[in-house]
């Protein structure tokens, strides 16, 4: 499943890439593609620059006013006073097909602050946490 | 040999996993006042569960995507977000109902009060969530599960009029002492629990969760289209023996105890005691599958690690939101809501929330970027088209078939 | 957002409906609650007939039945509150009416709670007297509900 | 390669299309994106090769506007009817875009290619 683009395949951002599961290279659910990111280049080419992940970047495009309180909520669970959302670098992207696989670990892409907040005050205490499921 | 064995474990665990709470409860009432008039419903119905677990499974298998997943995917973050709310608030509401009926089934084992046995029994199916492997949890209450094939034994040891009861299954008609719209109302109620949208959450995350892939198809297939049918057989047995046991004196089941006792008339003691091993697992099984589809459908949406194929620490934020299901689950529970009516009520949401589920799974089943050559054949589109306007059919109906008869009263 | 939230509300009132006893306001709908009422008796003392019948044949676990029949006791208390608790329309009839499903009511209760005693210690003598009184006022309810059609 | 300011795709989607001369031709429903020539002999970038513009947005996610033979029946006739008029229009004809709120899409043509929005 690893590799590149498929070679002259094209995309259509809303279709493929939004709201399409994040996997890592273990197979780890990462986040949702919640939002892209895009920039301009000098030469008049717009490029998608990363993937925006988490109620930051969910938020706006659900819109109304739940779309209002996603944000509020998940400002208010954050620490720094202008929280940003999650980000992949594009470039960590190595193959797109029925989910987005990137190149690095979960842990390393550092995009799931509310997962290792579970994990460390919640899940870790109960007894048999690192149980293995085999 | 080993393949053998695993293809009649399959079926074995989806006949005894089909059955929950809503389906004995409904098929039981629904037996015991409008006796065999309303099988075609549970017909309809299984049918149409044989068609989209059989899509969901094939895209759960092609493309490694269970059903929530894509939800989102398909119907944007906006409609998919209301989704998962209805179907959340239904599953749950199914999840409470379950937990209830173990508690239910333990108290007429024991003759100790339900209330009491509701925190043991929720803090059971938490652990199994937590600590149980999942193929085991899946094969132990499947197999259990299917002590409820008692209930065809009862219905033939008592020996019934069998060319009666094949006339009134076959040529429907409103009973003369029920009106129109409460039959209306039993049909919906029937068909919401034949056609559960957890199940569909539940099988297509069971895919991924037991690494499906696409050699797995044939296998799932036989699973889906011999399992299911026999599992509605059950629920037809449930029906057709309060019909028998009921319907002559005008006994309205309303209880647990009640949905019972054809087998002790029939069977006695020792078939009592299976169909009450039966109600415990099926109750219990059913409870962990809707725990599960809780976690899952928000899990999935968010795109959180979930599932029981690794280490719960791995994927924490999937056990919290179990955990406080389970919390919720007996915290409404111990409020002494009558369980039997949240079942009842559970089976006519779980109606009104079947096109949620249902629309966007036959869409991603016929997208070849996801599915390949894997996508549906006429077979599958005819019948699921069909099911579509069914299924919208039966959602538009419910509420106002609800008021009209005052909740089928 | 709005169509769920008239689902929701939608289904408040569908809730309210049943949850409570409407004051009834005509002599058609009175019958119509006695009627009811009657019909909900029966099934409560039918289905402890059956589970006092299957003790006396040894079918079935004594906590299985005394669940069952306590359930239907506790059933049959809550179809006369909420009989009671309706305000009968000004008519001579309809006071009639209440006096017969009142006292019906409450000998199906008594019945049944002459069953549960039985069912938890059971002596087949016991067991068939309060079958006995079942029959009856099966008969009886039977016989009104016909009347009531 | 220096870059502007990051900006959200949820800006761009729905912005009205218009022509120099101000027709609306319809709303930006998806933005299509093609990988370039690989960089610095590792990965490629994802570049905007156009926009897939239609007049209404709703069921377009179901993906019916973009292939043509997609099944069931029903579906696929019920999602065509919300989308009859719709097109392509290549990056190259953008001749400005006004990002956000009250924004739209400017291009430098006057009709769009009706036979390239399917995907290929």
């Amino acid at each position: 499943m690893m590799g590149e683009y498929v070679a002259g395949r094209r995309y259509d951002a809303a279709l493929h890439l939004l709201d399409r599961q994040i996997v890592d290279p273990d197979g780890r659910l990462v986040a949702k593609v919640d939002e892209l990111e895009l920039a301009d280049r000098p030469d008049g080419r717009l490029v998608v620059t990363a993937l925006l992940t988490g109620p930051g970047a969910l938020g706006p495009r659900v819109g109304g006013r739940i779309g209002h309180w996603i944000v509020a909520i998940w400002r208010r669970l954050r620490i720094e006073p202008d929280p940003m959302p999650g980000r992949i670098d594009v470039a960590d992207v190595v193959s797109i097909d029925s989910a987005v696989h990137v190149g690095r670990r979960r842990r390393a892409l550092e995009v799931d602050g509310l997962e290792r907040w579970m994990h460390y005050n919640v899940v870790s205490r109960i007894p048999g946490a690192g149980h293995d499921p085999e | 040999m080993r393949r053998l064995f695993a293809v009649a474990l399959g079926i074995l665990t989806a006949i005894g996993g089909f059955v929950d709470i809503g389906d004995m409860v409904t098929n039981a009432l629904v037996g015991s006042r409008f006796g065999l008039s309303l099988v075609w419903v549970v017909v309809t119905g299984v049918i149409g569960i044989c068609v989209f677990a059989e899509m969901s499974g094939r895209v759960a298998a092609i493309s490694g995507r269970p059903t929530f997943d894509l939800v989102r995917e398909r119907l944007g973050p906006r409609v998919g977000f209301a989704n998962l709310v209805a179907s959340m608030a239904v599953t749950l509401l199914t999840f409470i109902a379950e937990i209830g009926g173990v508690a239910l089934a333990l108290e007429l084992a024991s003759s100790v009060n339900y209330l009491l046995w509701i925190p043991l029994a929720g803090f059971a199916v938490w652990l199994v969530l937590w600590r149980v492997k999942f193929s085991l949890m899946e094969n132990v209450f499947g197999l259990l599960g299917l002590s409820l094939i008692v209930f065809a034994v009862a219905v033939w040891q008592l020996g019934p009029d069998w060319s009666t009861l094949w006339n009134d299954a076959s040529r429907p008609s409103v009973p003369a002492s029920e009106d129109a719209p409460t039959y209306f109302y039993y049909a919906v109620a029937l068909f919401g629990a034949a056609m559960t949208p957890y199940e569909v959450f539940f099988f297509s995350s069971g895919g991924v969760e037991e690494r499906w892939g696409p050699r797995d198809l044939t296998t799932m297939r036989t699973n889906v289209l011999v399992g299911f049918p026999l599992g509605g057989v059950l629920s037809v047995a449930i029906a057709a023996s309060t019909t028998l046991v009921f319907l002559p004196v005008g006994v309205q089941v309303d209880t647990l105890g009640q949905v019972g006792l054809p087998v002790a008339v029939s069977l006695g003691k020792m078939g009592l005691a299976v169909a009450l091993i039966g109600f415990f697992a099926a109750t219990f099984g059913a409870a962990c599958e809707t725990g599960l589809s809780v976690g899952y459908s928000i899990s999935q949406y968010f795109g959180w690690q979930w599932g029981k194929y690794v280490r719960p620490r791995e994927a924490a934020r999937f056990h919290v939101v179990l955990l406080l299901a389970t919390i919720t689950g007996i915290a409404v529970l111990l409020t002494t809501v009558d369980p039997i009516k949240v079942t009842e009520y559970s089976v006519v949401f779980s109606a009104i929330a079947l096109p949620l589920t249902y629309f966007p799974i036959l869409v991603v089943a016929n997208d070849p970027d996801y599915m390949g050559e894997k996508v549906n054949g006429r077979v599958a589109n005819a019948l699921g088209s069909v099911y579509l306007v069914i299924v919208l059919a039966a959602a538009l109906a419910a509420i106002p078939l609800m008021i009209l008869t005052k909740a089928g009263q | 957002m709005k169509p769920t939230r008239h689902a929701t509300y939608a289904a408040v009132c569908a809730l309210a409906l049943t949850a409570c006893v409407t004051p009834a306001t005509g002599t058609d709908s009175y019958r119509g609650k006695a009627s009811a009422s009657i019909e909900a008796a029966i099934s409560e003392v039918e289905t402890t007939r059956i589970a006092v019948d299957a003790l006396l044949d040894d079918r079935i676990m004594v906590p299985y039945a005394d669940e069952t029949i306590t359930a239907a006791e506790s059933t049959l208390g809550a179809i006369s509150a909420a009989f009671g608790s309706v305000q009968p329309p000004d008519d001579p009839q309809a006071d009639e009416l209440r006096e017969t499903v009142t006292a019906l009511v409450d000998a199906a209760g008594e019945a049944v709670t002459d069953a549960r005693i039985a069912s938890r210690r059971p002596q087949d003598a016991d067991l068939r007297d309060a079958l006995t009184m079942l029959d009856d006022v099966a008969r009886e309810l039977d016989a009104a509900e016909a009347k009531l059609r | 390669m220096t870059l502007s300011d990051p900006r959200r795709l949820h800006d761009l989607l729905g912005l009205p299309v218009v022509t120099v001369d101000g027709r609306t031709l319809g709303h930006v429903n998806d933005v299509r994106l093609a990988p370039g020539p690989a960089l610095h002999g590792l990965r490629s970038e994802l570049l905007v090769d156009g926009l897939v513009v239609a007049d209404r947005h709703a069921g377009s996610l179901l993906g019916y506007d973009r292939r043509a033979e997609k099944g069931p029946w029903l579906v696929r006739v019920a999602v065509r009817f919300l989308h009859r008029r719709g097109g392509y229009a290549p990056w190259s004809a953008v001749h400005s875009v006004e990002w956000g709120d009250g924004g739209h899409v400017v291009l430098a043509i006057d009709r769009l290619d009706d036979r390239d929005a399917t995907l290929t």
